[in-house]
């Protein structure tokens, strides 16, 4: 047993409190984009702190016209990060290129970063014949091999242990990669986190858990997702190297990642970090916080903005202007416009994407069912005009 | 009489399980003060307080889990799955535990109070998951029982039978038609009974059986055919566990041809099922093979959805194949 | 959000080490049977020390008797607590006798404790037709409905959620009752662990989760099934009380249990109980534990019998005799081997408890099939002898 | 060739897959050291090092998440479930990840490396828990292949085969007769094709179909048959998903009657989804109801055991109604 309790002993029954275990929150930058006293900048030049920052811009450009687009019913679906962008830019920037990167659904700044191109996520958006997932999810349900992102599954907290496998399968490959798999603290109730975590620690493998404490899932509030402080001190339960950052704040998020990338590379030991942040937006296009949440709580947040705190860093190191942001943010919202009126003039997947990919090679009985789907919809082809088209079409030239 | 949607109709049973019976709890994601995802808990964490309403963890494994430690209890376990795509995750504590709980232990113990409600099926553009129909999944585990309304009449009586019912009871909402069926419902206080099928239609020619949102294609394709003079009998299913292979039967005697219709992937799907037991029963009856009109065997695909759903053309086909065998 | 982190910052990256929480053990006794210094013995009078030290004993010979008879080929498959018993009896003795206990399939001991009898034990073990599990689950998963204890499934870690849900109906009684969960250390690490310790911190149920944590799961040792210190400091992740034991102790078990009930109780505040011991057998009846560790390391373990640490405090308290002593052991041995022949005699469980059970009325296609099979067992009554007999015959006196 | 067990066939398979291939890494329960508690991953840890196997912690849906993170890497990943009992835990990783993980990514991303071993079947006084034949569960997946071998040659082909195979396998073993069954395996590498049933015996009368552990009672109900005059055609079907419709289609057309028995609960079963294509594929033919002779509808018995067993006594009767239809 590794628990040696010899020199440990207490002969009063004395109980442990749950909130024994208070872990800080380490931060960096003030929100007028100074540092704070005894605070530290990581190493940043100016190269980097303006991808950075420009990925954070983008990100919230494509959330705000990602939901407007929704709303005028052209998109089915969105899913915005508002609020999250230091985190989910951040992490990235810390990381090697080569990474693998793990997500839930909010970390769209990620793959920004990454360098996901404005048209990869309108195809995505539109499920045109150009997605790499072939049109088969639902919007923001983004990934590509070449970034290294794995593509998004909507059910929650599977990614974890699937983290844990795919870096030990890196640590065996030994090539010095990690995993970073990034959560939000309501999976983090799922029992895959529980079996992703503790496994990862037994069995040692350089991966990164980042959870997104963002005060809700859909309309249930933290406080009744779990009664601790937080996520954090879960990690050292599973006897995992565990820090708390502020997630709004892109220079400890940066930093922090960075020495995790390093633990996990270096040691082969797993690393927790709990980033706390506020879902700003509503969950998803599909809900309205109001029913369960005060404008003045999300007041409170608005002020403490990710991106208006990076830009006054930024301001304050002489890297910036307000002409140039204001020109960023307008080119941006300019190039996801443009790109989202060229996606949605590609066509649908093929016809024959139905059957693709269910195994390596479509079995007898798949090729019969689209065999017969093709002679319905030549009898139909006025109920299935879309497809009734591409009947004598060649497949679309849909692969990533 | 209240005209409802089927949301409604739920809410409404709900609500009328819960006053009747103060054991009655309703717990899930989001089923608190919010109401739950579709809606289907509103106002009953405000009517019934905290306790007898309220939120979950996020942790489908644990719902269920703690449903059936409720449910031993002698309470009355309401448990709602927010899409039943996610209630794999509980699937052990649903097919080794609750399915098992009275056998196990020689009915010293026993989950009957537990109801499972959760929203099942496609045609909402949810891709993957947020549109599957995993009924077949459970019918192959004893102990259970499985229920699915066809609108908001039956959904209100189903469920609060469901909910009264001494056994686990699993209630798959059809969510395509949560809001787009809409109907008179008695606003008092009824059942309807668990392990029978309702005719809806009489009919010579061949017997149409689905349960859920399927039963409006199976009509829909009922009028295409009448204009082709041929005569279907419809029957809902109602309860796929155990099934009402009685009603089914007689039917298929009489008309001595069957079609089935559902959602879920065809291969393993529940169709198999009923159509090997019907072939048995009614061998020297059937004029043609059994017919199934299903989902593809592949995921739920999302810009194809229109073309995977088993609609009425294509039922409306089958139909005709079968007649014309 | 419950975690404020206003007042708990750091401006420097540092990470805790999964080594930083240790939960120190709570032990009273020692094996000479003196108490530890600074220790001090819980209200404990001679007739409940005799009752718990009687059923250790019991507990113990129903072991050796167990597997003795499942090496002779009476029994089908058992396992043993032996060096756990402080631990499984320890812990009902702290009880009120309505509460609720749920256990794993190595807590026997608990049952003694609450009154079951050697009839009880041999019915089951024997799947006879007075069993009350009807003859339907394998040896050792006992149940009793008027003792308050949980029908055992062979699931691990089920009964954990279960438990959750179990005490959350007891708070809505408010009679005052509690649920106690036992379960090993390996199956700790099942997703239902987690969910159903956060679920109970969250909702604030009045249950004890009471870990044994005997060193291995069959093969696997505890250094291979977490790399934290242990299980306990889990139960502060999710803000919940928490106390490590001494598993050998029995008077450190007891007031530990006692106290986590008052808190539960009390207070509707789940309790974590982290049990340290050692399973000095194999884990069941179908497996050699000489393939996965030492002799040594067993005789270590051995010499902290608990049973032998009791019987040192009573002998010292005055309370107990050697010959009493034997003579207790002896007459258990042979009440245990005389339940024994008189459970073999009983005959098996009706035919028709094949389907009972299964619902509360057993629905048509059910009924059709008992038909079917009787009439199959007709045609064939040699192949199924036992059955062929009871076919004419009343269903079985087997309801407990 | 050597004369090995079941158990035998099964390490000797992993041992040529492991020493083949650098990547192929072999976990679960209990198979480091100890080498399962089967001992069907003895001494792997010992020839290739505790890196390419080891004991996971005690969690199913870890193990099956892991195996699918490691699978999506590029390694090779042989999963074992303990008892396939226990697989339930880690249903959603296998029917929601694992099924779906090729096709939701457009072929981005696959876990064609993954295979999942789990011993399944009654028969040895396990009770509820340690008896189950989930093979139907998994059969209503795309995306799954589902892989069962009757003895040890055929184990040791189809396990390589499901090991090297670009999908993810379910490769259940009957673990009933782990050590009864002892047969001439080859010492070499070799593979046996997945989707492919084998007809082990021809006949004219009646077509005998099943997998696994029940195919010991087809040959003796056969025998029995035999006695009698009926010349039973007996066929293996091996691969569950995707399944080989057209020999069972082919043998059904020449024999006019088709058995189907498995060990599982009847109803949702997969010998429904069989009977069903097949009354469809071959219904001018069938000279008989398809028949079924499969577990009772009930958790898995222990007392009762040897009754709830679909053995050669209830096949020989069935065999003999549809003879006499
Ligand atoms: C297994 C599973 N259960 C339920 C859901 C439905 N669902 C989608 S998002 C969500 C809330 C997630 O909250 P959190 O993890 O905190 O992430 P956030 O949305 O705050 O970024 C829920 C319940 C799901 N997708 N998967
Ligand atoms: C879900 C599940 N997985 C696997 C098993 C097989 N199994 C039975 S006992 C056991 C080890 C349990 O170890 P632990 O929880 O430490 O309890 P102990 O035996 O040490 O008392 C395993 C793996 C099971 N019964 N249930
Ligand atoms: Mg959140
Ligand atoms: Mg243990």
């Amino acid at each position: 047993m590794n628990t040696d309790t010899k020199d440990r002993t207490i002969y009063k029954p004395q109980f442990i409190r749950g909130d024994a275990l208070k872990i800080p929150t380490y931060r960096v930058l003030k929100q007028d984009g100074s540092l704070y006293k005894n605070a530290q900048a990581p190493e940043v030049d100016q190269p980097l702190a303006l991808r950075i920052y420009s990925s954070m811009v983008r990100t919230r450009m494509l959330d705000e016209r990602g939901l407007a687009s929704q709303r005028q019913g052209r998109l089915s679906f969105y899913m915005q990060s508002t609020g999250e962008e230091a985190t989910t830019v951040g992490f990235a920037a810390a990381l090697d290129d080569q990474d693998m990167i793990m997500t839930q659904y909010r970390e769209q700044g990620a793959l920004v970063y990454r360098g996901f191109t404005l048209d990869e996520f309108m195809n995505q958006l539109f499920s045109n014949a150009l997605d790499y997932g072939k049109g088969r999810q639902m919007p923001i349900h983004y990934g590509s091999e070449k970034l290294h992102f794995m593509t998004i599954s909507s059910t929650l907290a599977t990614q974890l242990p699937q983290a844990t496998g795919y870096a030990y399968g890196q640590k065996l490959a030994g090539e010095g990669h990690c995993t970073v798999a990034v959560f939000g603290e309501g999976a983090a109730s799922e029992g895959d986190f529980h079996a992703a975590l503790n496994m990862a620690a037994v069995l040692k493998v350089p991966a990164i858990f980042l959870c997104r404490n963002n005060g809700y899932a859909i309309s249930t509030p933290a406080s009744e997702q779990f009664a601790g402080d937080g996520i954090a001190p879960r990690g050292i339960g599973y006897g995992m190297h565990t820090i708390r950052v502020d997630g709004n704040d892109i220079l400890a998020v940066l930093e922090a990642t960075r020495q995790a990338r390093k633990i996990a590379v270096e040691q082969n030991e797993p690393v927790l970090i709990e980033a706390m942040s506020y879902r700003l937006a509503a969950h998803s296009s599909s809900d309205d916080p109001s029913g369960y949440r005060s404008n003045a709580e999300e007041a409170k947040w608005r002020d403490l903005d990710p991106l208006l705190r990076m830009k006054n860093w930024l301001l304050q190191q002489g890297w910036w202007s307000e002409e140039e942001d204001k020109a960023l943010f307008e080119a941006d919202r300019q190039a996801v416009m443009a790109a989202m009126k060229k996606a949605e003039k590609v066509g649908r997947p093929h016809i024959d994407e139905m059957i693709t990919d269910v195994y390596d090679i479509p079995p007898a009985h798949l090729q019969q069912q689209l065999q017969d789907l093709k002679a319905h919809i030549r009898l139909y082809p006025e109920v299935y005009p879309k497809s009734a088209l591409q009947l004598d079409a060649p497949e679309g030239v849909n692969r990533g | 009489m209240a005209k409802m949607n089927l949301l409604q109709a739920v809410n409404n049973a709900l609500d009328i399980a819960m006053a009747a019976n103060e054991r009655v709890v309703c717990f899930g994601e989001d089923v608190g003060v919010f109401g739950g995802v579709f809606r289907a808990t509103s106002h009953l964490q405000e009517k019934y307080g905290r306790a007898r309403c309220f939120n979950t963890p996020l942790v489908e494994q644990g719902i269920i889990g703690f449903a059936n430690g409720l449910a031993s209890q002698g309470s009355v376990a309401v448990a709602e799955i927010q899409f039943a795509d996610y209630i794999f995750p509980a699937f052990d504590q649903i097919v080794n535990e609750a399915a098992k709980f009275r056998y196990r232990s020689g009915n010293l113990f026993n989950v009957g109070g537990l109801t499972i409600r959760t929203p099942y099926g496609g045609g909402i553009a949810g891709g993957h998951y947020h549109s599957q129909s995993p009924e077949a999944y459970f019918a192959h585990t004893p102990g259970l029982k499985v229920v699915v309304p066809r609108n908001p009449h039956q959904a209100k009586g189903l469920l609060l039978a469901s909910i009264r019912d001494a056994n686990p009871v699993i209630f798959f909402e059809p969510k395509r038609i949560y809001r787009a069926s809409v109907g008179e419902v008695p606003e008092e206080d009824y059942e309807l009974p668990l392990g029978k099928a309702e005719v809806v239609r009489e009919g010579s020619d061949i017997t149409l059986l689905a349960w859920g949102a399927q039963m409006e294609y199976l009509e829909l394709a009922a009028e295409l055919a009448d204009k082709e003079g041929i005569s279907c009998e419809l029957i809902d299913l109602r309860t796929i566990l155990p099934w009402d292979v009685e009603t089914v039967a007689a039917s298929v005697k009489k008309t001595g041809r069957l079609l089935i219709s559902h959602e879920a992937p065809i291969t393993g799907g529940f169709a198999g099922e009923i159509a090997t037991t019907i072939q048995e029963q009614c061998f020297l009856h059937l004029e043609s093979p059994i017919a199934r009109v299903a989902g593809l065997d592949v995921p739920y695909p999302l810009a194809l959805e229109k073309e995977y759903i088993p609609d009425q053309w294509k039922i409306f086909e089958a139909i005709k194949s079968s007649v014309n065998f």
